[in-house]
């Protein structure tokens, strides 16, 4: 018997535990907190924070435990990250839940959710440059997108090796907007231009609302096909919010399948962060680069804004240049506070929401140009 | 391979720059077909507002050659319940819906005995026939069955 | 730096696109225009639509975009439809939400139900003269059945290769119900009989209503042992309906779950829809065919209350023959509104719903009856 | 090879006839089967109907007992709310509903605090228990502690 | 023709029944009357119930309509549960609608739920002396944990070949809780025993709810990594709930995700009862050691409430013993019925919770240790 | 093989003996952990209470400052429909809650038209900023518009 309970011993993971372990633990604690106590995107903070304690229990290999074990539950739900298939379902219901409207009313913004994604593409030069292979440069860059779904679909389709750190990467920084973007934003802006007033967004018809999905879609695929995944499942979700009639579907997709496809996407991503696959050199860098990449991103947006500026008659207020990077809402948010703090009364938020979703649309296309010249 | 030679190598220049080319030549021609957008449909749009101005006044009349008229029926509370979420449903279509849609949104949501409910509001006029082929729904009534 | 730019428009739909693509893309929007404009069965048009339009974005093989491509995320959505697994999930929603008191009031109108099936299997003898195999000739003769759910299954089954066309089929002519029906009941009808009035049902208990699938699903069942999969989830879905206690499980199959299913059948189906595989002589064959037996169906199920009305003492209204074709609930209000041309005072809709869902029995029977048959 | 010569081939005719038959014989023995089914259920019925009469009876008397009494107790907006939701599930329920299940569907419908919630619902008496192990709603205290 | 008609005749459950379909088609009725006029876990007894008429309907082999087909639906839809895919989801919703509150509020309470769970390690021995294998055997003690989707999970780990008859007889001895135990619990309490009042809980902060899921999780699963699956799960998802921000994701898992969980998981372990494979001697001995095992876990919850009486200063009313059994909360609506036979005023059932719900983590523990010992 | 015979074969005992052993130790160690749980929490938790005092005292004076002022508006039923709606998420904030995510929430629970809706509730100061970059919400003012 005692023979048993020393074997027995020798599978818990106060014989097996290893520091890692332990770190990864504690970092997946935070998260957790971030997301409760600070309100940083809990929907995919504590999700994926859990996930990371789930990922880095110490457990013995044969059992079928861990997600890497291809007979494990975990790895049937990790299934759907590593085909790109959750992606596009939380694409569905995002764009279920967009409203275009303010994109509508003033199309010249979503130049700002273009310029905001050079930063994908400078940081995918940084990480060549640090001696990543050009496909792994390439989900390196992506996190300058600044959007979960679609750095997860480009490095599952790219070096799926890579998902864990990219994907951690990608979530933490939006988390982290609100700390980030703001120094940023007062460096490269005057106190004037903080202090410019937008005008009130034109009103958008029905109609419009309904068109825009079905034209953006087919646009953007013609000229970057490989976006068809993401922007296939963004813009139906959008044509069933917009078509009233269909309204119990988007529904759904706006609520139980974005909810079920968020829960699992995040609990497996998290739990692929296996301490001994994830605390490597590799993800040290991918984090700074990660974090190079949103300060190019926002400030490639404010200066793109600054010269828009030069041009137009009504000037528009560089702020909202920050809102390309997407990470929708929060930096859109993060636009609306560093205004106030100049001017209170400045309500700046939904003009933001136009380069902030354009930015979705914007990195989309860019995750499709890089599928398809890596592939 | 690191630095600059590794983007060389990697022709990294080339793909960055065709890369941020390509998402600008998305938006930018996604911008322009947008600021268009809204003038090709403003004319197909003007005929649907002055019909839907028209029914306004039909209904109008509707509702005044109602509020003479009584109510001889008394309804349980769980008719008055399921009256209430039909309403709730009318509100999602147009003023002139079509029943048979009513009743399938209303078995749809689950509500108990469409058939026998969507009679009654039928024969209590609160559901009225329009002339041409669709119903109404008479809030006059509705309100006068239900409180 | 040109080469390069070359080789990506070497990738882009402007270079790749193809006329069928284009016919297609105009045939999708048609569809959600169909969908939202006309209301003509929305819920599954504006997602096949949409879904034609992604499928027919001119994309390049081998990155595994495509839905024939075994690694690309549409077909993983696709799986099921090629496998059956989405029909019989949607037929359990269908269960959570059908109300078979007026069946349960008047036995007798199930019959009708039956008779409309008549086109199914006229249909089944026209697709092998116009030289179809058998088992695709099964599959077209199915559109008859007015089921969509129904006909996707059995062709998933005995003909995979033609599941879009047959399903595109089979919905459009669902949506078109009102077009279609009408003048054939004008025809085979006389005033005198459109004028018929039915007496009220009576009161069915909820005991009946709760033992109704249970016996209809063994009943059905031991008859045709391939109906299973579509009436035993159909009858399932009821029973968690009628038993209070599970309303949970039913309100959830009659929302999130059949809504999920909706949604991934529509535009997988809609997708596979690509212009090579799609714009072919078979194709117009079955268009040809599918539009005969939904005349068929509808013809035969006038003609069958007629005969009936010779041997019945209160004579029932020949119009819910129509509604026999299934197409649940808009054969039904067909019949409605052509009753109410003659008499508006006249209200046959929830008569009409008793053939109406037999007839969704009814088809799911004949497709048993085939797919033993034929595999 | 086409046209009847295919048909043939095939066997189409048999098929067709086996196949409209079977569809036939299921629909009219089901129809047989139903067409007899509620007469079979009536005598079964009966029974549950008186009780439930009966039932409606004792209930009234309670009513009567309690509108007497006061409830001497103060309750927070959020308490009210709390109960107006099991006020709602009670309504799904049977009129003699069972504790633990109610406690069930509470948790279940994630209703705050379900605990003390019930258990200030019974001290207040708007739950309360009768004869037979089972409990019921009081509408007429639950009204007076919520308005 | 007539050949036809015989062949099809020889197809249809008329020709092909045996006794056995008739009986479990019985007995699925019985469950379902059961589920619906006993309310006994109506949310399983229906589905399972159902379940088995589906399964049990006589099919022809080949077509692909068994659950035990490779290419059927129920099939594919059955794969979640001999993956152990579908426990987990289950969890993950009980986890997100679980108020651990009393049991923080009281934590001596949980050595109830520990000793309930002698039953499933009398069991165990029990069935090896009865001769079955020892993985065989841990899969049958474990229907002594009382908890449906742990004793699915260990047996499709273990011994999936006895999934139907041991998720079938968990479930039917978890809806007779309300008949197995009272006696029991009449038999081992004193009425003064019975009469003891609990003391009011004390008020547990929103904090302490916080932390508890983590904690226990860690500790846990640390303790026997194999609980990780359903542990991991399970805290989970009171993660989502008591973090309020995250309550929509908390929202669907308790809605949408675990009710659609638990359809295909009761309907296919329902259907996977096939009388040729499920009328076996060998399903007999189960439910012969089932019902002991539910017998002596109530037993040593009871006994073991006694013994910690002798030594704590405020006594606990030892029917609260009968709880630790888990087979949540009809267990501890039964210690709740029970006790308010001697004193209609004691209210015991939150506190019967504490232990109900402990019950519940450590049949998952027992189920972890059993497997790891196994495997 | 039966009986002990197979027990002692397949060591019954042995993991029938660890088995229950570890279930308890993991429940025990687990019950101890929790008994400290909230005394460990106690001292973090009392800075946070104090502050909710804090701010409680801040909000009522708003209030009274409010009461004086009218609202110069008129309200579509629609607008008052999804204000109700508004006021509803809010319930599910912090008394100081910050704009973005209340849009947020807006726009993922679909209330029509969050952006302009929400710029009404701010222009008819049913939503006013607070001293530290957040935001409240005045019942008052809102009962005032909605009724
Ligand atoms: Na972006
Ligand atoms: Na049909
Ligand atoms: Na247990």
């Amino acid at each position: 018997m005692d023979a048993l309970f020393i074997e027995f011993f020798h599978n818990t993971g106060f014989y097996l535990w290893d520091y890692r372990n332990i770190i990864m633990i504690l970092i997946g604690t935070v998260f957790i907190y971030l997301g409760i106590a600070k309100d940083y995107e809990p929907l995919l903070l504590v999700p994926i924070g859990f996930g990371m304690l789930i990922g880095n229990i110490p457990i013995f290999k044969g059992l079928g435990l861990g997600i890497y074990e291809s007979n494990s539950v975990l790895h049937y739900l990790y299934f759907g990250v590593t085909q790109g298939i959750y992606p596009p379902l939380v694409f569905l219901g995002i764009g279920a839940m967009t409203d275009f409207s303010t994109l509508l009313a003033r199309p010249v913004l979503m130049l700002l959710g273009a310029a905001a994604q050079a930063g994908i593409f400078i940081t995918f030069l940084g990480a060549l440059a640090l001696g990543f292979e050009p496909n792994e440069a390439s989900s390196i860059g992506i996190i300058g997108g600044a959007d979960g779904p679609t750095a997860i679909f480009l490095t599952a389709k790219l070096a799926p090796q890579l998902i864990g750190p990219i994907a951690v990467a990608a979530y933490s920084y939006m988390a982290l907007v609100p700390v980030i973007q703001p120094p940023i934003m007062r460096l490269l802006t005057t106190r004037k231009e903080r202090l410019i007033r937008m005008e009130e967004p034109r009103e958008v018809s029905k109609r419009e609302k309904m068109v825009f999905p079905i034209v953006a879609f087919i646009l953007c695929c013609f000229l970057a096909p490989a976006a068809l995944p993401l922007l296939g499942m963004l813009c139906f979700g959008n044509v069933l919010k917009e078509a009233i009639v269909t309204e119990r579907l988007a529904q759904t997709a706006r609520t139980s399948l974005i909810d079920i496809a968020t829960i699992l996407l995040g609990v497996t991503v998290g739990a692929s962060t296996q301490g001994d696959v994830f605390l490597t050199p590799a993800s040290v860098k991918i984090f700074v680069l990660g974090a190079v990449s949103f300060g190019i991103a926002t400030a490639s947006g404010l200066i793109f804004a600054k010269i828009m500026n030069l041009f137009l008659k009504t000037k528009i207020n560089p702020l909202l240049g920050a809102a390309g990077v997407s990470a929708v809402p929060d930096s859109a948010r993060v636009v609306h506070v560093v205004g106030q703090e100049e001017d209170p009364t400045n309500f700046l938020l939904m003009h933001a929401m136009a380069p902030n979703v354009s930015g979705v649309i914007g990195s989309a296309i860019a995750a499709g140009v890089l599928w398809s010249l890596m592939a | 391979m690191y630095g600059i030679e590794a983007i060389n190598a990697n022709n990294g220049w080339a793909i960055s720059v065709v890369g941020i080319s390509i998402v600008f030549s998305g938006l930018v021609s996604l911008s322009l077909v947008i600021s268009q957008l809204h003038k090709v449909l403003a004319l197909y749009e003007n005929p649907s507002k002055i019909k839907a101005l028209f029914q306004g006044k039909k209904e109008e009349k509707k509702l005044e050659e109602d509020t003479e008229e009584v109510i001889d029926i008394v309804l349980t509370q769980s008719q008055k319940e399921t009256f209430k979420q039909f309403a709730l449903l009318v509100r999602t279509m147009e003023d002139h819906f079509s029943l048979p849609r009513l009743l399938h949104l209303a078995k749809i949501s689950g509500l108990k005995d469409p058939y026998s409910n969507l009679n009654t509001l039928l024969k209590i006029k609160i559901i009225a026939p329009d002339s041409d082929g669709f119903f109404t729904w008479n809030k006059n009534r509705f309100d006068k069955a239900v409180n």
